[in-house]
């Protein structure tokens, strides 16, 4: 498996600790799951941790953008927390840094829902 | 068959669990011929994207269509090529990932991330079908002044 | 190309400097097909042989002849086959490196190895020239009792 | 590089650490070339520590044979110390278990020179 997700709960927070690769297949479709199966409990407020998150294909790009507009589309939010270097690089790339939310602490990431 | 002393070439059925395959042997060039660990991150991404390309949109996943890489081991620089087995396309056409309204769309990145890790990405028709993608990656920085090409000499050298 | 879907070739040119590119070919696909580590190395192993016996006795290290090494990951065995472009040879007329008088000879152990690692490996000529090294691993210890050959099946899965 | 050879003196015998790969190509021209070296030194009393050695080939294992012969035609010895398991597995298949003397104690191999 290349992408591992754990899911956290912080009062109407959800945390998603993305762990390995967003990959075109498997890591995407991982990922597009997690996020709509919150969304389905009504849980919109999503924060997906990257900080272990070692590589982003365009797939991967395209699925953060598709879950950050269906997420938007709900009335809810999703942020990104911790970006390692490498995907920086690949949101600046592809002028995003600017489209999502980018926090690099966690509390104010939760805090910022409020 | 016949081959040049520096090719190493790859094909695989259009399957998506077998583009890992060439983002490895990738890796394993790259570490071969001495780039550095980020420059060779970067040629694996563009490959994958390529790769991607060639089973989504060209063979259209027909797992009975095959992808076909060549990896040419330059003296100044790696070429890899990927090739099709589809109807082809017209790239100077496609929307810009980068024009503002574009920008939430779920796809259409592959083709920038080639274009911004490589120093060079070309596509032609191949005469019996399909397209082929030409990336090239120079393998040290060039120092000031150098002009030469960074093409394949004749004398090519796995190590250099 | 038309490729059977469960295939995946790689070409290189006769330099011992690729043999590290196969083997590590070799891993990944036993890898992602479920071999265990064991196995996995030993079937590493006895590519590795087969391709250094391509490339040395096969093509007499001329760099312009390839070797051809396609994995063919079958239902209950993977299969692999390493072609040269030499002479050829007939593996029936050997010594024995098992025989007390060639225990201290410093070759002629690479096909006892490969006999000893995979379960089954067989050798014919190219039509148009060259060995093709056949050699067949299975993919799970056979339940008792069952009888079903171990070659592919017409719906092969690359994950079982 | 896929062999790594070190050597340690001890009175007038030599040990060599040998890590990695013994394979055709670079590491058993490694091995031959350090071999030698010694014997062309005089040093003919030889312990091969192959206890970081992960992987012999056909021609590794040949390149074994070889420095033994060349080193007793010298009047000398080279004994096998700290064998892996799968090295053990090759020296078996190949017939070669009882051809070289093999120690599992570094202490030993050496007063076995006296
Ligand atoms: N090998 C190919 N064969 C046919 N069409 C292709 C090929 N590669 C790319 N394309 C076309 O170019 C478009 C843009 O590709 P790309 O930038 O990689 O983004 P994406 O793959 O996400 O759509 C694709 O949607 C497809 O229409
Ligand atoms: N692909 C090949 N083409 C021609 N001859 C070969 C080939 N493979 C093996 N042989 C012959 O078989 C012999 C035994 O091979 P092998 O058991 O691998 O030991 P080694 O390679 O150490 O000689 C070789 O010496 C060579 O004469």
């Amino acid at each position: 498996m290349q992408l591992e997700i754990r899911e956290r709960t912080i009062g109407e927070v959800t945390i998603l600790d993305l762990i390995g690769k967003i990959t075109i297949g498997d890591g995407s479709v991982q990922l597009r799951d997690a996020v709509n199966h919150l969304l389905e409990a009504g849980r919109n407020r999503i924060i997906l941790n990257l900080g272990g998150v070692t590589y982003v294909d365009s797939s991967g790009i395209g699925e953060l953008v598709s879950r950050f507009t269906t997420t938007k589309g709900t009335g809810g939010k999703l942020k990104l927390l911790n970006l390692p270097k490498k995907i920086k690089d690949l949101l600046m790339i592809t002028k995003l840094l600017t489209v999502f939310e980018i926090h690099e602490d966690e509390q104010a990431a939760i805090e910022s829902f409020q | 068959m016949m081959l040049a002393e520096n090719v190493v070439e790859l094909t695989i059925a259009s399957q998506l669990e077998f583009i890992d395959l060439v983002t490895t042997l990738t890796d394993n060039i790259t570490h071969m011929i001495g780039f550095d660990d980020e420059s060779a991150y970067w040629v694996n991404m563009a490959v994958r994207e390529s790769v991607a390309n060639a089973v989504e949109h060209g063979n259209k996943y027909d797992p009975q269509k095959s992808v076909d890489i060549r990896f040419t081991i330059g003296v100044d620089a790696l070429r890899v090529t990927i090739r099709d087995h589809g109807e082809g396309f017209d790239p100077s056409t496609l929307p810009d990932p980068l024009d503002p309204n574009n920008l939430l769309n779920p796809a259409g990145r592959g083709i920038l991330y080639m274009r911004t890790f490589m120093d060079s990405v070309e596509y032609e028709r191949h005469p019996e079908g399909g397209m082929i993608a030409t990336m090239s990656k120079r393998r040290a920085p060039k120092l000031a002044g150098q002009e030469s090409g960074e093409g394949d000499h004749k004398h090519d050298a796995v190590r250099n």
